[in-house]
């Protein structure tokens, strides 16, 4: 850890783990699987974003930097596409959000 | 014409990307690309829109930089002792044309601060908001917007 | 189940994994002849990674009959029948799952050609090739892009059975070599490819034949 | 302790906790859940292994095949079931 | 031994030990439910800390470990399959007895 890009590197991981964290505790906290989708979707794809960018700093070449790079359009589209997957159904079964019960618009 | 080149080139990046830019992966990649043009072109079959390059920088930005708020938004919210949340269902109308545009709207929202899409239906997209206090429908105006601006012409 | 039979059923998977774990401190210490026969042999080999040495050189007859094993189990499920029934139209979805699908699938394709490549000098391979073509399938027929399987036709078949039969045409090309599947070493490496590419498409479809002939069998008239 | 080794150890011992959740779970959907949980922890513990070669089966098998069909097996039993007992 | 065979240097292996820490976390979700579809987004968790993890592992030892990078590729690719086969196939009113709410 010695040039800029290393630290960037490291701070870019530091905060992508730290994202991580933050989508596991709103697993565990928010109150209905909708708002649990927003954790999913929102810091853990964030979180995976920064942790690529770090890593696509300390490739090699290009071509290895895009490919570590890759992979997060592949992940966030993946994840857009089963969130929505998901809350649709829980809507047809008719699952209430918290905090809302009775009031569907 | 065009369509098939744009996606032969874009899947011919893709091929150099994977095979990290070895020059004896032609062999199999040529194939390789060719079969996904193929299965590109069956699947979606290309339509009469064409993508603005302006249009889809601009889009980039915006979504990073909208993505990386909505992951500190929630983040802010996980972390905090007593979960200030607001959830609600909004019903919000859908002023894109119907396939290609709507769909990355529902999924773009999805990836955006405070919104998962729950229903398309018609032209009402049905959200769950986080915090129903956040000016939910301006922010889904400039998603639209920004969507828009993706196509020359609309597809 | 009562008390007794409880207890004996205790009893008897405790002795058998005592009797394993006795069967495995008897083994002699691992033989590090082996890695090094495959060092030693790579150049021959026709590749340069030593798993796909292995697998498709070495000891070729394994992923040989590995690979009719597969097809055996796909056809015994064929052979039970479609199940009561016609075989159902793919069940619709939303636009944005048939987008995920029409999007994903071209690029799960491009990733199984680069593993079928990879497989020569790296990581990679005709079975993790065509697990991701098997995945692209699965995806497609949850978009309801993709029909159940309720009696695949001819060209499905050929290519159903055409790894099998590859590798088999090949192997008996060879056997006036003297020894099955015993490579020329100047063209080891284009046969290997050439078997991994047919293997690649028939495992993928045997892979995607595992679900989507089960989703024909469990669909109600 | 080092954290390649801490990382080991509690990959061991998820695997080993996650292996008994899947059979000990009365609860099928649980059950599923926890082996696909197991596939993907197995994938990693390939990984640490230098093994990639099975960590790519493991990952491609597990993500795309063994999930679909055992979530797919489980939907049509459910259904059977709900529509046996009205 | 695969242990001393790659040696974890830097940040990375503290990280990937974070990471899997975070997974086992959320295995606390897969537990409580209540309903299935809050199970399986503890599956889902697996998918993308999963990818991380992975990532995080091949830049753990000396150099790049370019395989890894091919497995996370993978497993982002087919990370889709299983919410999708569960939001498809998977889950149905007739099992909210079967949920014991938390």
């Amino acid at each position: 850890m010695t040039t800029l890009p290393d630290w960037i590197s490291a701070g870019l991981l530091l905060a992508g783990a730290g994202f991580y964290l933050a989508g596991t505790l709103g697993l565990l906290r928010f109150p209905d699987v909708y708002a649990r989708l927003h954790a999913l979707t929102k810091a853990d794809n964030l979180g995976l974003g920064l942790l690529v960018l770090g890593l696509a700093l300390q490739a090699e070449n290009l071509a290895a930097a895009l490919k570590i790079l890759l992979v997060w359009p592949l992940v966030l589209a993946a994840s857009a596409a089963v969130s929505f997957a998901i809350a649709r159904r829980a809507h047809e079964l008719g699952i209430e959000p918290a905090g809302q019960e009775g009031k569907r618009p | 014409m065009g369509a098939v080149l744009l996606r032969g080139t874009a899947f011919a990046l893709v091929w150099w990307v994977l095979a990290e830019g070895r020059a004896d992966s032609w062999g199999v990649g040529v194939v390789s690309v060719a079969a996904a043009l193929a299965a590109s072109l069956y699947l979606a079959p290309p339509g009469a829109g064409r993508l603005s390059p302006t249009g889809l920088l601009g889009f980039a930005g915006f979504f990073l930089a909208q993505s990386f708020k909505g992951g500190v938004q929630v983040a802010v919210r996980a972390f905090r002792p007593a979960m200030d949340l607001a959830p609600a269902l909004v019903d919000v109308p859908v002023a894109l044309p119907d396939g290609l545009p709507r769909v990355l709207l529902v999924n773009t929202l999805n990836l955006l601060p405070g919104t998962v899409s729950v229903r398309l239906a018609g032209d009402r997209l049905r959200l769950h908001v986080l915090d129903a206090r956040l000016p939910i429908a301006e922010e889904v105006r400039q998603a639209e917007a920004r969507i828009a601006c993706l196509w020359r012409t609309g597809p | 189940m009562n008390a007794a039979a409880r207890l004996a059923v205790v009893l008897l998977a405790l002795g058998l994994g005592g009797a394993l774990v006795a069967a495995v401190l008897e083994l002699p210490a691992p033989h590090p002849v082996l890695p090094e026969a495959v060092a030693a042999h790579m150049a021959v080999s026709g590749v340069e990674h030593p798993v796909t040495a292995v697998l498709l050189n070495f000891r070729g007859y394994d992923t040989l009959l590995e690979v009719a094993v597969l097809l055996l189990a796909l056809l015994g499920m064929l052979a039970a029948g479609p199940g009561e029934g016609v075989a159902p139209a793919a069940l619709p979805a939303g636009p944005v799952l048939q987008t995920l699908a029409r999007l994903a699938v071209p690029l799960m394709i491009l990733m199984a050609g680069y593993l079928l490549w990879a497989g020569a000098h790296r990581p990679g391979g005709a079975f993790q090739a065509g697990a991701v073509l098997a995945g692209a399938a699965v995806l497609l027929h949850l978009a309801g892009l993709l029909p159940a399987w309720a009696s695949p036709g001819l060209l499905l078949r050929l290519g159903l059975a055409g790894g099998l039969l590859v590798f088999l045409a090949v192997a008996a090309a060879l056997l006036g070599q003297g020894a099955l599947l015993r490579y020329p070493a100047d063209h080891a490496g284009t046969l290997i490819l050439l078997i991994e590419a047919s293997l690649t498409i028939s495992l993928g479809l045997i892979l995607a034949g595992l679900f989507l002939v089960l989703a024909a069998r469990r669909a109600r008239p | 302790m080092s954290p390649s080794l801490a990382l080991d150890i509690l990959l061991a011992l998820a695997l080993l906790w996650s292996a008994w959740r899947t059979l000990a779970t009365p609860d099928l959907t649980r059950a599923v859940v926890m082996f696909i949980v197991f596939g993907l922890l197995m994938a990693l513990a390939w990984a640490r292994l230098s093994a990639p070669d099975i960590a790519l089966a493991e990952a491609a098998i597990g993500a795309g095949l063994t999930g679909a069909l055992l979530l797919d097996a489980l939907g049509a039993w459910k259904r059977q079931a709900g529509e046996d007992k009205p | 031994m695969p242990v001393e065979d790659r040696p974890m240097t830097g940040l990375e292996g503290p990280l990937a030990l974070f990471l899997l820490l975070n997974l086992l976390a959320a295995l606390v979700r897969a537990a409580r439910g209540p309903t299935a579809a809050d199970r399986m987004l503890a599956a889902l968790l697996f998918g993308t800390t999963g990818v991380g993890v992975l990532l995080l592992l091949a830049h753990a030892g000396d150099g790049v470990s370019m395989p890894l990078v091919d497995t996370a590729l993978v497993l982002a690719l087919l990370a889709a399959i299983a919410g999708v086969a569960f939001a498809r196939r998977g889950w149905h009113k007739t099992e909210e007895g079967h949920d014991d709410p938390a």
